[in-house]
């Protein structure tokens, strides 16, 4: 049953070190300020996994939280190469961390099963590629029927799954709504979920039947974190800063320059402080 | 009527976009392959369906997205579904006609890396991976591809078969069991290539205005292939070249943000 | 892409003989206008897939269209049995039937499945259920990473899918809402899909981007048919018929009842009586 | 105050009401187990979760649906989804703490038979079949059974395994690798059960008010245990009793339609 807690609360009481943890939102929603809690609070060890680790995996790698991460795509969408990533990978830094690396159509599929309680999603994939050659977790079946040879890859479960999303109910559900991505599977994949929201309302009687609500007895805490999802954006909320993600790419270019905006922007700052980035992005 | 003045790179966009048809399914990946879409949209193709991985299907943006998932592809989208059902009912299902994929680096069979270069453990560089893309490879009905050349991207060897194009060439495909038909098409900034139907070599079937074979050469790290009767690419039209220059503004205004 | 024609044109060329076809609605949105045409259009040899068979399927075996039945619930929901489907299941009566029986979990994993484009369905089920004894189609395969034995069936791909929605726009889209069920991988799954709709609307620009659609090139046919799935409901139009189903109890129990009341309201009707049935059953 | 008179069945729906705890996430069965459940909501339950294999879930009906999927289930749900989704990620997740379950036959391990009575290649009664509840016996937490007493429906041995409970008894379900509790209560018009916490037999632990040992035998086809300290079921309070026929009158004018 979902409780209503401030943000650093909410990390602090459902992170921990050597966690498996999930940051997820599909360009939309993504959770940056949970991430940002994360390191202000400076766990360690992370098993960090996302489809697209986009700039606050950079920063969480880059800040030397983890120590393994799964993902589908390592990219700044649309502007290049995530370096503090690259720095890790390539060069050990600030540590050596481990990858295991997947499609898309994969990760989807693993975080489908589990949300579905199943050990193991199958679908048709990965004919072909060289990842099946360098990651041990994907393997192939039989179809008991056909006979065809299907891509299996293993469930994903994390410890703990943080979205954003648009807003919860005074019981604690919770509705996201938009580019749904892949948040609902894994908040429900997850041991524990933690969503932070734009606003609490009194309920959602007046919404269309079939949108995308998590109950409240699937949600461990709620925080609430106007603009929580900054630079990325929330639909009906505030848009996209696509000028940060062209800037990041400066910015994460460089060891020291990386090192004096996170203090300055992370390290320095609280999650009341997105609310006031978002302002210019909210609809006119 | 006066020709009007382009660049290599609007040429190459504009002759994906004639590649589109009216009826087709596309699955978008970004950058070029999302220019090219949308050009396709906005002139000869109005009802062409566009797809992004994000979920959003039959999408219209006004601008161009930055990312797979910009908002504008909702809030122009006939439905967004999950990611899960995306890449289970749309792309798996088989009801997707072209996959449309841009390539760091590409062999002459159409087999794409954007994983890596150098050794996948140890890598000089570490690029961002595959995302959609080795399954867009295999179960959309054809895929296109484009990038501009040079002879870092087109190699004999990729490092890394992030996306199987045609394998080594001939039936690799079916001989994996994948039954759709891989890449059709190539376009670069200098010319148009299709595979050849019995090697599946891609093969040089039309240039650009004022590109010739050597160009096409020097900037390809294989022997280049000529098709028999190589033809030349009409140039853009006004219309054609308009819309992508007024596309291009309206994006650039758009991501510069406020 | 999708044609709008009339219901008997559709069912003409959609169906034929020896078909295997799907008519989904999960107790909403059942399409009986699309079940009474074929009735009145006389295929044989049908194989009838469907979840719960429901008082359509009872019409359809009733009167010999039916070869063969996959199912995992054949109820008159809530009232009791099907009567026709007992006597050709007990009796051979009007003649043998086929049937292949599964559970909810198997068949909705199966049309799942039969939408993803794969060969079968993987799921935790039939654990000490007798029916992977009967059933040949329900096989049992090992997780590649944990060893768990998990259930499989084959994908289900009809050769025709009707459904019965609320509304296509005038490009052919089509929109499901409510209990949507089974029917957007009923639909996706089969190799024709034909959709009997409430009405036609100019579009959809004003609905929630969520919403379950099925783009106008998913869709074979649309045929505008008012109340075309009496005593089934469609949601935001009229109300279920109950009353009917607690009916249909007595008259499935007669041999010669059914026969004349088939005549009646089936052979000698049209698509263009649906509409006077619903008519009390509007929203007030 | 005056003791209500009540029915057996209404002492039933009652009895099974009461198990249901305000936190409980309910995979709801028609007939008994739906009234079952609605009395708990509108009685000490406020805030229990309904959830019919419609897709509807968080439900709050105003008159019992006579289907699984009558519109009355949707209009008051929280939310409603998909069925593949329901089996998937709510039942087969592990999300359920009670499925609640009725049976045409039951043995004394709660394995339920709602196939066929006689053989399933020829059998003497075709009914409806498992529907969800093979899955719902072995996916939810805990099941809770309840029927009406009858020597047809209460039987030494059923003539199909529909829904798996205890199988033969002892760590019957544990060796198949079935890692929820299985049926936990049993509620009848006559009298409450638990199992044995060590052979798994369902045992008798509180008989309704005025209902004797005998009577329970008498409806009941196999030899019938009682727990060591047999409790009496406190009777249907007023409250209890007014909001069950309340429900249940709204229920029949409601569908026997205009």
């Amino acid at each position: 049953m979902a409780r209503f807690v401030p943000l650093s609360q909410a990390v602090a009481e459902n992170l921990g070190n050597g966690d498996s943890v999930a940051f997820e939102g599909f360009t939309h929603l993504i959770p940056t300020a949970a991430a940002h809690e994360s390191i202000r609070q400076g766990f360690r060890d992370l098993t960090l996994i996302r489809m697209t680790p986009d700039v606050v995996y950079d920063q969480m790698i880059g800040m030397g939280l983890a120590r393994k991460l799964i993902f589908s795509y390592a990219g700044n969408p649309g502007v290049g190469l995530l370096r503090r990533l690259r720095d890790a990978v390539e060069n050990g830094f600030p540590h050596k961390l481990e990858i295991e690396e997947h499609s898309h159509a994969a990760m989807a599929n693993a975080y489908e099963a589990g949300a579905a309680g199943l050990p193991c999603a199958i679908f048709r994939g990965y004919r072909g590629a060289e990842l099946a050659r360098v990651n041990p977790n994907i393997k192939f079946i039989e179809c008991p029927f056909t006979g065809e040879s299907l891509a299996a890859v293993p469930a994903l479960r994390p410890d703990v799954t943080f979205i954003h999303a648009q807003k919860a109910d005074r019981k604690g559900n919770v509705l996201v709504e938009g580019i749904v991505g892949i948040q609902k599977e894994a908040a429900l994949a997850a041991k524990r979920a933690v969503v932070t929201v734009e606003e609490v309302v009194d309920d959602f009687s007046d919404l269309h039947p079939n949108l995308t609500i998590l109950p409240h007895w699937t949600v461990t805490d709620i925080a609430v974190v106007p603009g929580g999802a900054h630079p990325s954006y929330t639909h009906g909320y505030y848009a996209r800063d696509n000028a940060e993600y062209l800037k990041w790419d400066k910015i994460a270019a460089d060891r020291d320059l990386f090192r004096d905006w996170m203090q300055k922007n992370v390290l320095d700052a609280t999650p009341e402080d997105f609310a006031g980035r978002v302002e210019k992005l909210r609809d006119a | 009527m006066s020709k009007p003045e382009f660049t290599p790179n609007e040429m190459m966009t504009i002759a994906a976009s004639r590649a589109l048809k009216n009826d087709d399914v596309c699955f978008v990946g970004i950058g070029a392959p999302s220019a090219a879409c949308n050009i396709a949209r906005l002139t000869h193709a109005p009802d062409i369906t566009l797809i992004y991985e994000s979920g959003t299907i039959g999408t219209a943006p006004d601008v161009l997205p930055l990312s797979i998932g910009d908002g504008e592809l909702c809030d122009t989208a006939l439905t967004t579904v999950p990611v899960p059902e995306m890449f289970r009912y749309w792309l798996q299902g088989g009801r997707i006609t072209i996959g449309f994929l841009g390539a760091a680096q590409i062999d002459k069979y159409g087999n794409i890396n954007t994983t890596v270069i150098g050794d996948y453990d140890c890598p000089k560089t570490r690029l961002p991976g595959g995302g959609g893309a080795p399954e867009i490879a295999t179960s959309s009905q054809e895929v296109y591809i484009t990038l501009a050349q040079s002879k870092r991207g087109m190699v004999e060897k990729i490092d890394f078969y992030t996306s199987f194009g045609h394998g080594d060439g001939g039936d690799h495909r079916e001989r994996l069991g994948i039954d759709t038909k891989g890449p059709t098409l190539l376009i670069t900034d200098l010319a148009i290539w299709k595979p050849d139907p019995v090697t599946k070599e891609f093969t040089v079937v039309s240039l650009h205005p004022g590109v010739t074979r050597d160009q096409v050469q020097e900037t390809c790290g294989w022997s280049v292939e000529f098709a028999d009767g190589v033809e030349e690419t009409p140039p853009p039209t006004e219309l054609e070249l308009a819309t992508l220059r007024d596309l291009k503004a309206r994006t650039e205004a758009a991501h510069k943000g406020a």
